[in-house]
């Protein structure tokens, strides 16, 4: 049995860069992103092409971006609550809530002054912090395991938000609010910042804080971060504060997109891309290990699969085995034991064709 | 007592998945909580088993009639036995089911769904005649596999398929909601690079929420795009009188009190006929300014 | 609760009223029963509601359509779900993959392949089906319990033997306490979870099969979010979700009290659905409070 | 004794790497039936690593295992059960959540001959049989992760002899065990000796392997030092083969005589206690103190430590923090009076083990400064490396996950967590649980080295010799009950006489 690898033709030190870089936990997220990017690119010639029309980008990626925006923000909530071994299925629920309440504060007026608009954020923010504290308190305080507590809000959720747009699908027609969803500043979606400031501001508190390294603690192992002092009720509480918050900036993105709130199909299924996400972007759904930029083009991801199945033209009964073969490819791709095993498999022939 | 002379009626309901539904909800609770009648309403939530549980319930409750808006075509022979076991007849609303034998029901109120969609192809025709082909037709269909999809498909390509001008170039669901419209309208516009003639929308959200997409892409809904959808929401009608829809054609909700009458001949065992079509018709964007204000809905 | 539907409503303490429970949650309990493995691995299965719909439309395609008999069909149909459930253990355990994702990728995949088979849903009229699906099983005093029922009960006693007189099923367990630890026990851990998923898978099928007794009909969309559900059974019937610990018995109670929420629903007859929604929610939180303190207690 | 005598396991020239580090090179060991043979050697030496590799917990990198003779190369630990190997690993590798006798017969349980089934009564008896061999007489069906880490570390022992192997493995078997329970141990071990079996031992008791062992083998940093015949290695000699160095072990530090009364109080506590768990129970520590806590396995102490630290919530009593009264709801509200605690369950609630060697280290510091005041970067290396140097922390760097450290140096890096904080008062449990010889000299001369400059310590230990060496004042648990305080320096023999109840 020989051990020693034999190093000796390239430096060393090119192949620890190469290694670093396999190792970097962003590396196979984003490889599997550009790979569908570009296989979309060969398919499609004019798919990753983009535009300069009035006043701002156009074409698939930026459709691919706006798109995602919502997904992206709850996937970065959701990262948290991961982190904490939790977990919150109401996201879609608190979305459909926060874009009704945000609509519903705007009501019919058509005004163009700019308070509605801050209102009608208010009302969708706070909204949202109120149903990321039952949740944390149920999960926290109560001590109820967190796919029941948030199954609570998730089912009720979405008939509070009937209750309040009495079934109909609110439209919005106030030309302000439509900027959060479908403007554009310097010529990118408005949405994109909206993304960016989320991640920066969470990323700063996690890195730049102890936070971190609580959350970090909590997911590990709980009981030793509760002996070493960390407040984990607190935090876990706050992480679901967080989550629900993101799920109801994601409300008014999505609301104000398509200038009207629909209670019943707003982010309706959204829990699951969303702890897809986070999954494919490297964070582990036992808690502990996250990474928010994983999560981020998790989500990206997800909307490239979607998108491709839109631009490729995939007859709508094959949607779902399309994107489950994609899902499938895409995790296999990002698993080391599948690599490691195809390498042993490409090992293995090579030595039979050379014997 | 006066309670005794009420027709207890059970009335189960898909859930509220649209406007349209609440619309329809709206109409037959009036109607049924009218004098005379008592009414127990109960939602299934989207889904079947839900409303088999429903109807057990009003099997075993005892009611005097049951109504109720199938969620499916198929799999109701069990139930619709025991509730003619126990002797309630049973009308159906808005959708028809598959049985074996008709006896299971009394009578069927609704639409046509494969006839909504053969309205629509032939507004098209009308509207496209003497215009040269080809025409690029994109389709945004309902959720995969609901029954509406599947009929309003059916219909529309019936009467498309026979006239070469036209050619179905993008076919995709958009699960009948309006983001789902705009995104995948989005996608149509980009795959196609803007060069489409024609939009055949299953519902008026899909429709409004394309428009959208249409307007963001720089193109005219209405115009450079003519677009027929169904349902006749009053969104559909915001958006015709603006000139960014053609036409709608008409699935009304509205058939609550002629629910009632049904309800109260087929309690007083009177003959009904076998399936009542509810009036329901195509409107276009020229009528869209008068008919708005009389929209319910 | 059960005490309050029975003051608050007319008919609700009849006895089939109770077994109705079982008649129509039959489904819901075989599918309960294999995620319940599942969970006590600390997994998760979110394919099985997908898996029951495949199995409705591929028995009802082949009994109707390709004129096979029944039979037949539902033995190949419980094949295939033990093997998709096996299919979807190994890319679990061999490759490292999160179940949660592999599962959520299995889900599209039934489904889709459902819709691929029949987009539009199967009467069955098959005379052997229907004679089936309207056999009425006597229990005393005029009562009676579908065949899915029996099947649903059986299925529990099993699963609860399975969990706890076999080896397999304490394997089961102790992957859930520590994984480490099982395998320096010596257990043969990898092979118990890739098997734990086949059980899930099979009872998805077998719970198709039910379903379509129950609905005479094969369609993609039955059986939608029907793995939440389950889950929920599972959960409420006390088994923690990070494995370890609970009953396969709970987990009856856990369908039972779904049950009892929807059957508290449908008897009320005066709720809007919005007012549906909010009170299923109120219901599932009480439930849940009162476990909560039914545990402290202990 | 001839070495000639057959030889049961034999490995040869076993190495393994864990990445940068080389756990173990080119070692030999030899298992002889009806022997009992010692693996010696410091904390992170590689006596673990060698038994995982003889298990087939881990694939040596090179070498060859033999049993009787012929090869063998186990890929999983069930290979190695079969091939007659039983072992008992060095944290409790059993499953909390399944009862003790299902612990016990996990993966060999007996079957109902007519349906296959387990046949739970037997289970049971048997497993009663099994503890009772080794005094131990506790509810068999109560879920193991219910029972004290001494109580679980007896069970994996039990379930190591319950299996008929040929050669029993056991990776510090006695760290939290109290002389009677290791005593019990040792008689059977000698039983099983006389039965022919093949036993390898870790200890970090020198006193403990020359009770029983027949060789010792001594590693040093991941080599072989060499096989002895223990009867003709004297201690000196065993411990500078471990330390690799001459070392007269260092003059034992002392205790530095009762606290005068003019001394503050750090704690005060009065009638503190818990139905059920503790009796009211008077206890005080003042300044620069350090206060012993003996008692029997399951006598209250941990009880005790729980309470003073907020982890378990007091019922009864008065809790005064330097003459402040005060109510701890959380561990939290003591870190910041200032309180620390040395848990005895290291795995589950002292280390974070896929955290890394610096973030352990901090977690407490940080948790009492609260989350806006971070500690920069450049600061918390500064911290980590001080205290790794400090308490000789064996890790390849601080970036390092704890989980991958050795047992020893896990336990360190726990009590650099909490001597991280500065400390008023500080409460050690069971604190030198399986960290080797020189190291634990050299650790509580850290801590008395802070209990002369101020600081408090509660002492919990179940090495009697210990606290009657160390501790100024030494309070004795009895029946979950304080049975009484000695002045420090009494001797030995008066403690164990109040621990007893005499
Ligand atoms: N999985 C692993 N990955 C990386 N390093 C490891 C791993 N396991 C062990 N090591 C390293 O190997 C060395 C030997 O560890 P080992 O556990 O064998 O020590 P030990 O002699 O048992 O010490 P102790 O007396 O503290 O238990 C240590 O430096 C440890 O950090
Ligand atoms: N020999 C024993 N038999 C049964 N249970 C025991 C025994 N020893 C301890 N226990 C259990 O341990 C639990 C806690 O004991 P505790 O930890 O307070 O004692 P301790 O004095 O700290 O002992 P240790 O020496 O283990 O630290 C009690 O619930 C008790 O049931
Ligand atoms: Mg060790
Ligand atoms: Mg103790």
């Amino acid at each position: 049995m020989e051990t020693t690898r034999p190093h000796t033709s390239p430096p060393p030190s090119r192949w620890e860069r190469v290694r670093a870089w396999l190792a970097w936990p962003l590396f196979w997220p984003l490889l599997t992103l550009a790979l569908l990017l570009l296989g979309n690119g060969l398919l499609n010639p004019g798919f990753l092409s983009l535009q300069w029309r009035d006043g701002h980008l156009y074409g698939n990626l930026v459709d691919i971006a706006n798109r995602a925006a919502p997904l992206a923000l709850v996937s970065l909530g959701m990262t948290l609550v991961i982190a904490i071994r939790g977990l919150d299925i109401s996201v879609g629920a608190v979305l459909a809530i926060s874009a009704t309440a945000a609509a519903w504060t705007i009501g019919p007026q058509q005004g163009d002054g700019l308070v509605p608009l801050f209102l009608a954020i208010a009302a969708a923010l706070a909204i949202g912090a109120l149903c990321g504290l039952w949740n944390g308190v149920l999960v926290a305080t109560v001590g109820m395991q967190p796919i029941v507590a948030t199954l609570i809000l998730m089912v009720a959720g979405r008939g509070i938000a009937q209750l309040l747009s009495g079934g109909q699908v609110l439209t919005i027609y106030y030309p302000p609010y439509a900027f959060l969803g479908k403007g554009f500043l310097l010529g990118v979606p408005f949405s994109l910042f909206v993304v960016a400031c989320a991640f920066v501001s969470l990323q700063g508190l996690l890195r730049r804080t102890a936070l971190g390294l609580f959350v970090r603690s909590i997911g590990h192992n709980p009981l030793a971060a509760h002996v070493a002092g960390v407040r984990a009720r607190a935090i876990t509480i706050a992480a679901y504060v967080t989550c629900a918050l993101t799920a109801s900036v994601a409300g008014l993105l999505v609301s104000s997109n398509v200038s009207s709130a629909d209670a019943n199909n707003a982010g309706l299924l959204l829990e699951l891309d969303a702890i897809l996400a986070v999954a494919l972007g490297g964070t582990a759904l036992g808690g502990g290990r996250f990474h928010l930029a994983g999560s981020l083009v998790g989500a990206l991801i997800i909307q490239t699969l979607t998108t491709t199945i839109y631009a490729v033209g995939v007859p709508p009964q094959v949607n779902m085995v399309v994107k489950a073969l994609l899902v499938f490819a895409v995790m296999l791709l990002q698993s080391p034991e599948f690599r490691a095993w195809v390498r042993t498999l490409t090992a293995f022939h090579g030595r039979e064709r050379q014997s | 007592d006066r309670q005794a002379d009420r027709i207890t009626v059970g009335f189960s309901q898909v859930g509220a998945e649209s406007e349209w539904r609440t619309a329809n909800t709206a109409s037959v609770r009036a109607a049924l909580e009218a004098p005379g009648f008592n009414l127990k309403f109960s939602d299934a939530q989207q889904k079947q088993e839900n409303q088999i549980k429903a109807l057990r319930s009003f099997i075993a409750q005892r009611v005097d009639v049951i109504a109720f808006s199938p969620v499916v075509e198929s799999g109701w022979e069990t139930v619709l036995r025991e509730a003619k076991a126990a002797r309630i007849p049973v009308v159906l609303t808005d959708r028809a089911v598959k049985v074996s034998d008709d006896s299971l029901y009394a009578t069927f109120i609704g639409s046509d769904f494969v006839e909504e969609g053969r309205k629509a192809a032939r507004w098209l025709l009308q509207d496209s005649e003497g215009k040269p082909g080809p025409m690029r037709v994109v389709e945004l269909q309902g959720t995969v596999g609901s029954a509406p999809a599947i009929d309003r498909m059916k219909g529309f390509h019936e009467i498309i398929d026979a006239d070469p001008r036209f050619r179905i170039v993008r076919s995709q669901s958009g699960d009948f909601t309006r983001a789902k419209g705009k995104e995948v309208m989005e996608a149509f516009l980009k795959a196609e690079d803007g060069k489409i003639d024609v939009l055949f929308a299953h519902n008026d959200d899909m429709a409004i929420g394309a428009i959208q997409a249409i307007e963001e892409a720089g193109l005219k809904p209405g115009q450079d795009i003519r677009i027929v959808s169904i349902d006749g929401v009053r969104g559909a009608f915001e958006a015709m009188k603006a000139g960014k829809l053609n036409a709608t054609v008409e699935c009304n909700p509205l058939f609550g009190p002629r629910l009632a009458e049904l309800v109260r001949d087929v309690h007083a065992g009177k003959p009904v006929p076998k399936r009542v079509v509810v009036e329901e018709g195509v409107f276009v964007a020229s009528q869209a300014a008068a008919e708005l204000p009389k929209r319910k809905y | 609760m059960v005490g309050a539907g029975g003051i608050l409503y007319d008919g609700f303490l009849s006895p089939q009223v109770f077994l109705n429970l079982l008649v129509d949650n039959a489904f819901l309990c075989i599918v309960a029963v294999g995620m319940t493995f599942v969970i006590l691995s600390g997994g998760i299965d979110l394919s099985v509601g997908a898996v029951v719909a495949f199995s409705t439309v591929l028995l009802a395609q082949l009994v109707q359509r390709h004129g096979w008999h029944p039979l037949v069909a539902i033995a190949l149909v419980l094949a295939l779900g033990a093997g998709f459930g096996a299919l979807m253990g190994v890319l679990i355990r061999r490759f490292r993959l999160q179940p949660f994702v592999v599962t959520l990728a299995g889900m599209f995949m039934a489904r889709g392949l459902a819709t691929l088979i029949s987009v539009d849903s199967i009467d069955i009229d098959h005379p052997f089906m229907t004679s089936v699906a309207y056999l009425r099983i006597p229990v005393g005093g005029g009562n009676t319990l579908s065949v899915g029922a029996v099947i649903a009960l059986l299925a529990v006693a099993a699963g609860a033997l399975l969990a706890a007189t076999t080896r397999f099923g304490r394997t089961v367990y102790a992957i859930g306490g520590n994984e480490t630890a099982a395998r320096l026990m010596g257990l043969p851990v990898d092979a118990a979870a890739i098997k734990v998923y086949a059980l899930s898978g099979f009872c998805a099928a077998l719970a198709g099969v039910v379903y379509t007794f129950y609905m005479l009909s094969g369609y993609s969309q039955h059986a939608a979010g029907l793995e939440l559900d389950a889950i929920a059974a599972v959960v409420i019937g006390g088994t923690l979700l990070s494995g370890g610990s609970g009953y396969v018995a709970g987990t009856l109670a856990g369908v039972l009290v779904l049950g009892v929420i929807q059957t508290l629903i449908s008897f009320d007859g005066e709720l809007s659905s919005w007012w549906t929604r909010i009170a299923i929610g109120a219901l599932l939180l009480v439930f849940c409070l009162l476990q909560q303190l039914f545990w402290r207690k202990r | 004794m001839p070495s000639t005598s057959p030889v049961v396991l034999e490995a040869r020239g076993l190495g393994k790497r864990f990445g940068a580090t080389k756990a173990l090179d080119r070692v030999d060991l030899v298992l002889r039936p009806g022997e009992v043979h010692a693996l010696m050697g410091q904390n992170g030496a590689g006596k673990s690593t060698l038994i995982k590799l003889l298990t087939g917990v881990e694939r040596p990198d090179q070498g060859e295992l033999r049993i009787d003779g012929r090869p063998i190369a186990p890929e999983s630990p069930l290979q190695a059960q079969r091939a007659g190997i039983s072992t008992v690993y060095q944290e409790v590798n059993l499953c909390p959540n399944l009862s003790v006798a299902e612990n016990l017969y996990a993966g060999r349980y007996p079957r109902r001959r007519l349906l296959g089934t387990i046949d739970w009564a037997l289970v049971r008896r048997g497993a009663r049989e099994l503890l009772r061999q080794l005094h131990l007489d506790i509810d068999v069906d109560a879920p193991l992760g219910s029972f004290p880490v001494a109580i679980q570390q007896m069970v994996a022992i039990a379930r190591a002899l319950g299996v008929s192997a040929r050669v029993l493995i056991l990776d510090e078997p006695t760290s939290s065990l109290d002389e009677s329970e290791v005593r019990e141990l040792f008689r059977i071990l000698a039983q099983l000796r006389e039965r022919g079996m093949a036993i390898l031992f870790v200890t970090h008791f020198l006193d403990q392997v020359y009770a029983v062992s027949d060789r010792i083998t001594v590693l040093r940093n991941g080599r072989l030092v060499g096989e002895y015949v223990a009867a003709e290695l004297p201690q000196p000699a065993l411990v500078s083969a471990m330390v690799g160095r001459e070392v007269r072990l260092a003059e034992p530090v002392e205790a530095a005589g009762p606290a005068r009364a003019d001394v503050p109080l750090v704690l005060d506590a009065q009638g503190l206690g818990l139905r059920g768990k503790l009796h009211p129970t008077d206890l005080q520590i003042h300044r620069g103190e350090m206060l012993g806590l003996g008692g029997l396995l399951g006598s209250g102490r941990t009880e005790l430590a729980r309470l003073l630290f907020g982890l378990d919530r007091a019922k009864q009593g008065r809790l005064r923090i330097e003459s402040e009264e005060v109510a701890l709801h959380h561990p939290a509200d003591a870190v910041r009076l200032g309180l620390a605690m040395c848990p005895e369950e290291r795995k589950t609630e002292g280390i974070v083990a896929d955290l890394s060697v610096r973030e352990n280290i901090v977690l407490a510091l940080q948790a009492r400064l609260g989350w806006q005041r971070f500690l920069s970067r450049a600061k918390q290396d500064e911290l980590a490396r001080r205290l790794i140097e400090a308490l000789d922390i064996k890790a390849a760097d601080i970036e390092t996950p704890v989980g991958l450290l050795s047992g020893g140096n896990q336990q360190k890096v726990v009590l650099a967590r909490w001597l991280a904080t500065d400390p008023k008062l500080l409460i050690l449990d069971e604190p030198t649980r399986g960290i080797d010889i020189a190291a634990k000299q050299n650790l509580m001369a850290e801590v008395v080295r802070r209990a002369r400059e101020g600081m408090a310590v509660l002492f919990i230990s179940a090495e009697v010799e210990e606290l009657a060496r160390l501790c100024d004042r030494i309070a004795v648990m009895r029946g979950r009950g304080k049975a009484g305080e000695l002045p420090g320096g009494c001797g030995e023999p008066r403690v164990l006489a109040m621990i007893a109840g005499d």
